[in-house]
């Protein structure tokens, strides 16, 4: 399996996300330069986190027409799966990839710290690896995450089991304390309605080995590549 | 072709928390403005530009927002003067 | 060999030299004789300009090389030592660690966002210059106390700033520290530290050479940013300096992110032949201190330098600090290579001169020569200080005064409350406010980010990481330079050793008042002569540093403050250690002994706002004999924990163990009876040096290895379940403490002084940022 | 005692870098807004205020602009309005 790993001016998550496919799960993954419309024949794309464009204006408002978004969109639509991490949900966000935004912090912080997670379906190829209502832990490090969508796409996530991640308490409890940035419902994660675009803040590559404190990330790395593999025995 | 000054407004659509203006309305008060009421806080952006009328001018400044500087899930925006420059 | 010297005529337009201007300069009459005789003739403005920055002291050191040439530089470890844009050390598996801290005072005093946010970038750059990929940041900052709004506006403006510019560029912020002090209100103290990663090979130095090849300028355009920031960084901050006042230099760590990435391809393609940034003084010292070490000629034409602004000088040109520049020498032919890489990441790079064999520094606008100069005259020339060194009779007073005839308040009768009191004093309470807003896991890497004695980087390929931290109490150097000198050393190699790590080497940087008092001077040449005892006794080397001095206004200047980053290598990740109690049952042991020591403490300053006394008295023998001992049975993999003791002593110390980890607490009875003869203030919260706190389920085997490094240590207690509380007891003295209280008092501090009633300096430092 | 709207625009001063402005104009090329010159980023705020008077309105607008919501030493600020709300 083959891992697109998109690289924009800016981007700095893109060697971690490059190390949690290669370096520990031993899959392929290769980086594709903004400029280039070439995806190199992956089998899943990842938009990694960072700041590009500076965040300038928006978050992700200036990466969203990088040439090579135009290979991404049409990826994503014929079905393949497409990771959004962190600076990358932003950028799926403006893309219209994902529905909804990413807004500043609630706190007017930057906030870096672990977070738990409450795991709210496994009925995707990014969280089978999960089981319901498992708490994970994982990293989030962001100024702008607080995730906002008008009532009834919220209403729509929810019915449609479209959100994938929650900020929890450690004992699974989904509380205004354990809501870092003013997100909506506590919603840290979710998946578009055809269910291969995921996009989060926290980072499931800062959790994959046991010195980065957690390996809560690799469930969801393992959960994509299998599903792809029983894919292509299908 | 003309010069002109485009001067846009962006700001987050009511009903949309902004913790930036509620923080400016705190330090407002502390800072003895007891009068203040709500403040909203957006983006100002000049930008120059040739065109070939103001109406030309106002058009493109439209595209551009609506492209590119304001978030339409999130934000309105003006074009609030269109002169020459 | 030398040279006929063109006849620079004056500038059309360019003001005419009078004594005044030269004052205005900060060139002194005998510094301008020496320029009018380097040069033969009446210096021109832009050579005016050129002089005042490179014989600035922040350029040009005048004060305190003589004393800086007195650190102990070597170690078989070393591959570079003072002198380049960073040190740098070989940590093995030919990989090799470049590290410098820089300081950005005066700029923040000023604009704390953008001063804090310009430092962090320009040590950046001093670090990948050396081709080093940064992998970590720290920094150390110094404010007044919390209870002034300009100190809070000022402290939380820092804080967004450094960790704005380091989260954009994905260096992970990972250790650092805070210290409140009435002595830093106008005068806060921002220095940041930058580590890098890179293969032995690929070390590159900032030496021009090879007559004929191109020197071109890259990165961001040239605008009339920071002009005589040098120069203003070497003055006390006045009104007129107020009104001098540089235009602000607003950092772009986008662009920096872009040109972190092309200077490492630019460094790894071999089409250039050295690369420096243009920091201090801008284009001016780079290039004149890369013609000095290579011992060459450089002419540059000011009209292709890109530039941002209209109409620009060349005294503007040659002075800007615009920020995320740099200065390349290229090789020959190599100019359309080093353009495409640079054009791959959206930057611009522009031929603006060459080498000349010729050991002159000439600078042209077009065809006219507008700066001329002698070559590497031009930095050597600048004449170097030694200014008679006294002691400030009033420190010398405060120093004699007993802290054991201070009359305790009438609270401290319950020791639980001055514990807790202390634990909420600013300085020592926990720090989380400050680093929940820096990334500290992007490159996950980082195996032990803020929180504990030094942060732990891992070297990824290798089962080595490396241990940071910086460290320096300035109040302990005001009371006994010398001494305090050594401290700050110690203390950093201790907080380096209790997470595992063997200190390395040393960058640092001197935080002092106007040296050309001789009280400052005093100081400063006593703090560095213990700084290099200290290094000497701990085989650390000094591998660079920096100055910022005049760090004083009219109501005086600061607390004398060497800042001392310490770099350490751990030998293998299962050696890496925590500070935190790890589990119930597990003995307590103390390394060091208690002292009647009380001088200088926090303990003082924060329940009686007193700075007076002896202060502890620091033995780099018997430290390194302590680091020895920490190191050996961390190895023997016996130590579940270990903690220094520094500021609030013992019992601060234990109660940090305790519950620096919210998430984690746990409670401990000790039993101090061994030393009820001493004061008790100074038994708990005493300052003595060499002391760590460790807990195993091996006590013997702890003491036995103390035992042969003949360090003194005792089994004082064990650790128990939060809910059971800090327990001491000194004989029939006994108390207790809840540790929900400890904990809240530490955690809840800096949030309540920083969010509870006054968001005003938070609203204006957030509506400030970008 | 009457209740007024003041617009306020705060600038990046001349001559001072403005990176958002830069990005945002080669964004505006990239779009294809080749007419597009310079571009300056600031913010818009919206401020509620009671005051006597039209002119205290606008006074307390520029002390607060002076003490807190502009950065003396980076930006510039104007009053663009002060209306009766
Ligand atoms: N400005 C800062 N940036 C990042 N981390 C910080 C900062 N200040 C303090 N810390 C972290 O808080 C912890 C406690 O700091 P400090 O009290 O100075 O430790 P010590 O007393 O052991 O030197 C350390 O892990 C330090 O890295
Ligand atoms: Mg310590």
């Amino acid at each position: 399996m083959k891992a697109a790993i998109v690289r924009f001016p800016g981007s700095n998550c893109d060697e971690d996300a490059f190390h949690a496919v290669s370096g520990v799960l031993g899959h392929d993954a290769v980086y594709c330069w903004h400029k280039d419309h070439d995806l190199q024949d992956a089998d899943i794309v990842v938009l990694p986190g960072g700041f590009s464009y500076g965040d300038y204006l928006r978050p992700g408002a200036i990466a969203r027409f990088s040439p090579i978004m135009r290979e991404v969109v049409d990826f994503a639509k014929a079905g393949g799966p497409v990771l959004a991490i962190c600076n990358g949900f932003q950028i799926a966000c403006e893309a219209g990839l994902l529905p909804g935004a990413l807004l500043r912090n609630e706190s007017l912080r930057f906030i870096s710290a672990p977070v738990h997670l409450r795991v709210e379906s496994v009925a995707t190829q990014f969280t089978s690896g999960y089981h319901v209502d498992q708490v994970i832990r994982m990293p989030i490090a962001h100024g702008d995450g607080r995730y906002t969508a008008d009532a009834d796409t919220v209403e729509r996530l929810e019915g449609e089991g479209h959100v994938l991640f929650r900020y929890v308490t450690p004992d699974g409890e989904r509380t205004s304390g354990a809501n870092p940035n003013g997100s909506v419902r506590n919603i840290a994660g979710i998946v578009n309605s055809g269910g291969n675009v995921l996009g989060m803040m926290p980072h499931p590559e800062r959790a994959m080995e046991p010195l980065m404190g957690s390996v809560d990330g690799v469930p969801l790395f393992t959960s994509v590549f299998e599903s792809l593999l029983a894919g292509t025995r299908a | 072709m003309t010069r002109f000054r485009l001067a846009i407004h962006i700001v987050p659509r009511r009903g949309i928390l902004d913790p930036q203006g509620k923080a400016v309305t705190d330090a407002l008060h502390s800072l003895g403005f007891s009068g203040v009421g709500d403040v909203r806080v957006g983006r100002y952006l000049v930008v120059e530009t040739d065109a070939e009328s103001a109406d030309a001018a106002r058009a493109s400044a439209r595209s551009m927002c609506e492209k590119l500087l304001a978030n339409p899930v999130t934000e309105d925006f003006e074009i609030a003067a269109v002169e020459q420059s | 060999m030398s040279t006929t010297m063109a006849d620079v005529q004056p500038r059309p337009g360019d003001p005419v030299i009078t004594p005044a201007l030269v004052a205005e300069h900060g060139i002194t009459p005998l510094e301008y004789e020496r320029l009018v005789a380097m040069l033969g003739r009446t210096p021109t403005f832009t050579e005016l300009g050129v002089v005042s920055a490179l014989w600035s002291e922040h350029c040009s050191y005048k004060h305190s090389r003589p004393l800086l040439k007195t650190l102990p530089t070597k170690a078989p470890w070393v591959l570079q030592g003072p002198g380049e844009n960073a040190g740098v050390i070989s940590v093995g598996d030919g990989l090799a660690v470049a590290f410098k801290i820089e300081s950005h005072n005066h700029p923040s005093a000023v604009e704390p966002y953008q001063g804090a946010a310009t430092g962090v970038g320009g040590i950046l750059r001093d670090v990948f210059t050396m081709g080093a990929r940064p992998i970590a940041l720290l920094n150390s900052l110094r404010f007044g106390p919390l209870t002034s709004s300009r100190v809070r506006w000022l402290f939380a403006g820092c804080v967004k700033g450094i960790g704005d510019y380091g989260n954009c560029m994905g260096v992970p912020t990972v250790g650092g520290e805070v210290v409140f002090d009435p002595s830093y209100e106008g005068n806060p103290l921002v220095n940041a530290m930058c580590v890098g990663l890179m293969r032995e090979d690929e070390l590159i130095r900032a030496v021009a050479s090879g007559v004929g090849n191109p020197i071109m300028a890259v990165g961001a355009r040239t605008g009339r940013d920071g002009i005589h920031g040098a120069s203003f960084a070497s003055e006390d901050l006045s009104d007129e300096s107020e009104a001098k006042r540089p235009m602000v230099q607003v950092g772009d760590p986008f662009t920096e992110k872009l040109l972190l990435e092309a200077s490492l391809e630019l460094i790894r393609s071999g089409h250039i032949v050295a690369i420096q940034d243009m920091g201090a003084a801008g284009l001016t010292s780079s290039s004149a201190e890369m013609a000095e070490r290579g011992d060459v000629g450089v002419t540059i034409d000011v009209t292709k330098v890109p530039v941002r602004e209209t109409g620009m000088t060349p005294y503007e040109i040659l002075l800007s600090e615009s920020q995320e520049r740099m200065l390349v020498v290229a090789k020959l032919g190599s100019e359309d290579a080093v353009r495409a890489i640079l054009g791959k990441w959206d930057l611009e790079a522009a031929v603006i001169g060459e080498v000349i064999a010729e050991p002159v520094y000439r600078v042209t606008e077009g065809d006219r020569v507008v700066a001329e100069f002698p070559g590497s005259r031009l930095v050597t020339e600048c004449p170097q200080y030694t200014i008679e060194a006294r002691e400030s009779e009033t420190l010398r007073a405060a120093r004699a005064r007993d802290p054991h005839g201070v009359a305790p308040r009438p609270e401290e009768r319950d020791d639980a409350w001055t514990l807790e009191q202390l634990l909420a004093s600013p300085t020592i309470a926990s720090k989380a406010w400050v680093w929940r807003q820096y990334d500290s896991t992007v490159r996950t890497s980082t195996v032990a980010g803020p929180g504990g004695d030094a942060a732990v980087v891992h070297l990824r390929g290798t089962d080595k990481a490396i241990a940071l931290c910086i460290d320096g109490n300035g109040r302990h150097v005001a009371l006994s330079p010398r001494n305090g000198g050594r401290a700050a050393v110690c203390e950093a190699a201790r907080n380096v050793a209790c997470t595992g790590g063997r200190p390395m080497a040393v960058t640092n940087n001197l935080n002092f008042g106007n040296p050309k008092k001789p009280e400052v001077y005093f100081q400063l040449s006593e703090a560095i002569a213990g700084m290099g005892e200290a290094c000497t006794v701990l085989e650390t080397p000094v591998t660079g540093g920096n100055v910022s001095l005049y760090n004083e206004n009219p109501q005086g200047a600061i607390h004398p403050t060497p800042t001392i980053g310490m770099v350490g290598l751990v030998e293998s990740l299962a050696h890496v250690t925590g500070s935190s109690f790890r589990s119930v049952g597990d003995k307590i042991v103390l390394l060091g002994e208690p002292t009647a020591e009380l001088g200088a403490s926090e303990y003082l300053l924060a329940l009686h706002g007193l700075a007076i006394g002896e202060p502890p008295v620091c033995d780099p023998h018997a430290e390194r004999r302590l680091i020895d001992a920490v190191l050996e049975s961390i190895r023997a993999g016996v130590v579940r924990s270990a903690h220094d003791c520094s500021d609030g002593g013992l019992a601060v110390a234990l109660a940090e163990c305790a519950m620096v980890q919210r998430d984690a607490q746990f409670g401990f009875n000790v039993d101090l009876s061994a030393w009820a003869g001493l004061p008790r203030r100074a038994l708990l919260f005493g300052e003595a040096h060499g002391r760590v706190v460790i807990s195993t389920a091996s006590p013997g085997q702890v003491l036995s290895v103390a035992a042969r490094h003949a360090v003194p240590a005792r089994v004082i207690g064990i650790v128990t379940r939060a809910e059971d509380g800090a327990r001491f007891s000194i004989s029939d003295h006994t108390f207790m403490a809840p540790v929900a209280a400890l904990a809240a008092a530490f955690h809840e501090a800096i949030p309540l002084a920083m969010d509870g009633d006054t968001p005003a300096e938070h609203a204006i430092a957030s509506s400030h940022a970008p």
